[in-house]
């Protein structure tokens, strides 16, 4: 075991919990004063149930040995952290197992709350809980293992994704359009303007989420060295890039710049990155920086178009982002950094991988929604809508500042 | 007596506000509202989405003045928060009966 | 002409508006502000204990109108408004003596 | 009726309000407003410089009554919002025309 | 020296530091708007406070060597940090003498600042600053040496703490108690409401909480390894079970879920935990974590029942979730894990420890309170109580948003 | 390459990155409600700017071997970061070289953003992304250079800066000043109170920036060792003291202690350390943190005396503050700790350093805001400015709780 590389990991563990938190305060401060509560709400009861479906079933599914060898599920061996210890590096790793399962916990709490920016204003909370819960294991792990365990996409198919550009992003932002769909818009969407609340805590979740991601990208080196560092920097500079490029694409089409979209663009670079980090240099970064934050930022216009209401923007940002990323890492990618050599056939690896992904996180979110849908139900009554989910779900408001 | 309530932009608050005070004014109230008007239904782009504005932050002010200076006050406010663009908001007159300081429970004009 | 005033529930605010817009109002100011009412005294179960919320978030609307249209503003509000449920809230009409437009200086009803 | 507003001091606020209550008041509406009278114009010393406060936080208070209960109204404000010391605030009464209670219909003194 | 635990060590002592603003912002969103800025005062005085009374003589009373050897309190060797070097490790450790130090020093500013849960809206800024210089040093750093420094409690008793149920939450929580006592009720109390003004505040804090808490419990184990490991995923299971138990209960109970509930419940599990997370795996983690949520949000109604303002309920959450993992570890504890066995002896040695901690900090914080209201006074008028802390104490307004 | 130093530099460079967000939240609370958004905004289009000036030329001017041998300005072999390989230690360090480029990215991202409190409320925002971009290559990268990459300061003068006293603080204050003089004064100023809007942010972001302090100073080791502890520890105290001093100067000379004041008074202490915290230790670092607090506390009449609306006091805190660090470090240097003995001439030394930084950055600076101002003009309009830039340059109001 090397103890840099377990402190790294240890580090990074708790950043990328912390980006939770700090995608709470993103999409909480974009809703109206109304829905705050209910949307950190919605993020915090991720990580309080995605703990426990993740130690119990979700990882071994995710990160067991694979069923028959056939790459599409692990198997029991892990169940309820089973063999899981702190001194047997099953992995070859260079840090204890339990401390590979918690990073990876981590990122199965926070793809299931991404999916939230797309529900805001309208869904029950019971609902919400019991799809996070199934869809963390239906979806989210069997999309690990195919990626992440040798399973058919990343063993087979021979995709790449170094920190979940397929795993984490396009699985959540395709089933945010599942959800949004399935949900229908809130009362008054396309019409009301519904402004952002309390930009200064979106913004703090940007820098809360861009300070994660260092985590969440330079820690799936699993180790403290050259490649770790080569995330970071790649990290850094997409997000920056894509920030950038985000305000002055606005500035020109739009007439002004706004905060809202420096840090969407943040995000979107953050996002797009995810699946390259590991695999390309600096340079590279900067293009799909680039790329990232005209083309999500272009995307925006798809819910008005086709009428879906994706409220927070999950899919302009984390699909068509990771979508972005995976893509032009098939041609990007640079064998001296990360052993694997974009080119026509790498691309058409990536886009293969593209279509799995967002096709079965698609259907299954969408039947899964469908049959809570039947059963208890999605969303709340109308009035409980309008006069907002904290008083209606929670008895609560966000600010009370005549008392 | 009379109570003079303005609607003004907010950004001219301070220079009303200093008027006010040149022209006699002793005390008056503000608070902060969303104005609804002719103003308002302009189109602004927002993240990709052209949407009617319906509400502008505006500044609503309440002065409490007795008749002779009322006059003084409805000009002030006109002059100072007139910038010749729609939404520079209105003036309303109402009548007041009685006016008590709470502090020395004077009443009326000497209230003021 | 009349300013009225009433107090709503927040989340009957879009709805009011728009009613108040299709009646042919041309502005109309709001705040929020916490009511107090047959409404308040229920109790609240919070962190493990009861209260009593005296206090509940409403919206103020505050609306000049001519002679003529306050009796459609007064009834567009209680049509739309209205829900059946206490907290409902209330519509006051004050006579206003004048109203001045600050961008143009007109007055009276032209200012409206 | 009548409607009285009164400016006071914000930790005056729920004494007033209960002692309102016990008069009999049924129902009142809160702002928080920013105030400005011969309180303001103190000097405050500031991160390492002195300024004039103008501006003071202050609730307004509107409620509705109808003429026999006015004049207990007012003078239970005056009283429990008394301190003596400047800033106390004022109470102004001003006529009201009706008023109507949304969830019923009802008007005059009976919406009260 | 081994560099991975230093960097551990060091990434965990920022990250206890940083535990104490999420504090004041927890605490802080809680309170009615007129005492926020008061609120987050109390606890950045201590980080400035305790950091001189630690290193000036608290260190040393805490981690000197025992005078006689008798287990009661630290000699004076390490007065003013004298021989607390950067080099040579007398603990025996893998990290600098001056680390530890530090490391120690984040939980000696955090655990006075816990305790202004309970004074909120009405105590003195002067008397709460000679309160938490001199129970740092009286109350906090004989209670470390008992329990941490091979004194009576550690040693002795064998009871066992891993990272500071004694020492951090019982002993706040017994202290906010006799504070709660001595003060007495805000204006108001049981009467008025009195809703948290700003929650958002409140849910960034237990962001930071849960957080900064990985390096409390991660870091205590003073190294990178497989101890670390396991702490790490204790943690992260039991707050989010816990959180998950509270708002579970709160529905079945009050009707409906809040987000303070769930704040709630996740601050509850990561304090029963602490005593607990060297000492068991992932499975007890769970049953900590739903006897954490469910007994303290039992414990909110104490203080209406006895008639203390424990206004933000330091006694609930504190005392007894430290009490509650406490006793709870003297069962489950694995000795596979942290070397100690549960069982009824180890019980009955927890058992013990919780009793001492409860009436030294109780008794010394109670007499210490009550000098202080003899001499300058505990509590501002009723007029600066009325009119707000911020204004009354500070001259200051949390927001200003008209100007 | 050693996995511990890397993990804690990869760690320091998160956490500095962390800062600029810290930093913005610090500044945006400060603000009236009106500009919090476009103060925000300045912060963040540092981060996206600055990191692309930093890649592609700003990193080899700084680090790269020295033109000439003069040590007045690097050369470009590293344009683009050719040659910043993730394995080839060329520092001699025991981290990539890559990551060592990363984390002095991150100090030349927050240093310009300093300036940005400053020019709040009145500075178009596409002025200020010019300035920051051309800044960051002519006025900061030669500062680095001459400091901390053999150049005249550092190597030739002798005079040391451990963190950026020089380089970050005093380069910042620098041309802040200037930036104040050029500008002018926001309407208004001197007669409005212009109070903070939302001080709970201030007092976050001040949290935030003490948290990544301890990257930006321990960081500075590039090691996780004894030396990294040390600077922790300095790091700790100077901060601890410095908030508390000012906040008893406040008391005794104002009447009221203020939050707005703990917050200085962290940040004032945090700047004096910046240049000492490996050449010091935790006593010296103790009177460090009082002449800081009472220093800069006092420095603060500076800006009213002499008319320049220095709006967020950055003159008298990063200015000053690291004036009094990089004096007094002249003085208190200890031999044993970071191998340069304090004394008469190395306190000339000191003093000849301030005064080279001071002048190149206020000249520099002056005359590029010159340049600016006569082609495109710094300030908005007045009625832009009375509207508050957020409405006027960015569309978007910080809090809309109606809606
Ligand atoms: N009938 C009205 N009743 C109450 N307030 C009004 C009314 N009309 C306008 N206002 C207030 O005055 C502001 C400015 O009005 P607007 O019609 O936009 O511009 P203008 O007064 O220049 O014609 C509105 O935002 C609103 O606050
Ligand atoms: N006498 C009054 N004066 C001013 N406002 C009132 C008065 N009575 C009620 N209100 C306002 O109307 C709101 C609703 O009143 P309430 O008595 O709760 O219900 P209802 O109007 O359905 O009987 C209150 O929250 C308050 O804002
Ligand atoms: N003429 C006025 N019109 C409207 N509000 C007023 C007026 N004078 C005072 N006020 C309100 O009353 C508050 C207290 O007034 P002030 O003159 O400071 O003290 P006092 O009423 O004790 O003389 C002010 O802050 C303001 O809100």
């Amino acid at each position: 075991m090397d103890s840099g590389a377990t402190a790294w990991l240890l580090t990074s563990s708790a950043l990328v919990l912390f980006m939770t938190p700090g995608l709470a305060l993103f999409y909480g401060g974009m809703v109206r004063a109304r829905n705050a509560l209910a949307m950190l709400m919605n993020n915090f009861v991720a990580m309080g149930i995605v703990t426990v479906t993740w130690i119990v079933i979700g990882y071994t599914l995710a990160f067991g040995p694979s069923v028959e060898g056939w790459g599409l599920i692990g198997g029991l061996d892990y169940i309820g952290l089973e063999k899981v210890g702190s001194g047997n590096p099953i992995h070859g790793a260079a840090v204890p197992d339990s401390l590979f399962m918690a990073f990876q916990m981590m990122f199965a709490i926070i793809t299931p709350a991404l999916i939230s920016g797309a529900i805001a204003g309208r869904m029950k909370l019971s609902a919400w809980m019991i799809f996070i819960a199934v869809w963390s294991v239906i979806v989210y792990a069997p999309m690990a293992h195919w990626v992440w365990a040798g399973g058919i996409v990343g063993g087979d198919l021979g995709a790449i994704d170094f920190a979940g550009g397929l795993v984490v992003h396009i699985n959540a932002g395709a089933a945010a359009l599942a959800a949004a769909l399935v949900l229908g818009p809130r009362l008054g969407f396309g019409r009301d303007l519904m402004r952002p609340h309390a930009l200064p805590l979106t913004l703090l979740g940007t820098g809360i989420l861009w300070f994660g991601w260092f985590g969440f990208n330079a820690g799936s080196a699993i180790a403290a060295d050259g490649a770790a560092a080569n995330a970071f920097v790649t990290t850094q500079v997409a997000a920056a890039v894509a920030a950038t490029t985000w305000i002055v694409v606005e500035w020109l089409t739009a007439g002004k710049p706004t905060t809202l979209g420096v840090a969407s663009g943040a995000v979107a670079g953050l996002v797009a990155i995810t699946p390259a980090a590991g695999f390309v240099g600096p340079l590279a970064a900067i293009l799909i920086g680039i790329a990232a934050g005209a083309i999500c930022y272009w995307a925006l216009r798809l819910k008005f178009r086709y009428g879906f209401d994706d409220s927070l923007d999950v899919v302009a940002v984390h699909l068509v982002g990771g979508i972005v990323g995976s893509i032009l890492l098939g041609i990007l990618a640079d064998a001296d950094i990360g052993g694997v050599a974009g080119g026509f056939e790498q691309l058409l690896r990536q886009a293969a991988s593209v279509l799995i992904a967002v096709v079965y996180s698609f259907v299954v979110s969408y039947l899964l929604l469908r049959i809570i849908q039947k059963t208890i139900g999605l969303r709340v009554t109308e009035e409980e809508e309008r006069r907002g989910l904290d008083l209606s779900l929670h008895d609560e408001q966000a600010y009370v500042l005549s008392d | 007596m009379k109570m003079i309530i303005a609607y003004i932009n907010p950004y001219k608050l301070e220079e009303v506000r200093d008027a006010l005070k040149g022209a006699g004014v002793t005390g008056l109230s503000i608070a902060t509202i969303q104005g609804f008007g002719r103003q308002g239904g302009h189109r602004e782009i927002y993240r990709g989405a052209e949407y009617d504005v319906e509400f502008v932050p505006k500044v609503r002010i309440e002065v409490l003045v007795d008749e002779t200076l009322a006059p003084t006050v409805i000009s002030t406010v006109e002059q100072t928060a007139r910038t010749g663009s729609v939404g520079d908001g209105k003036i309303a007159v109402i009548s007041v009966e009685d006016v008590i300081r709470i502090r020395t429970g004077e009443r009326g004009e000497d209230a003021l």
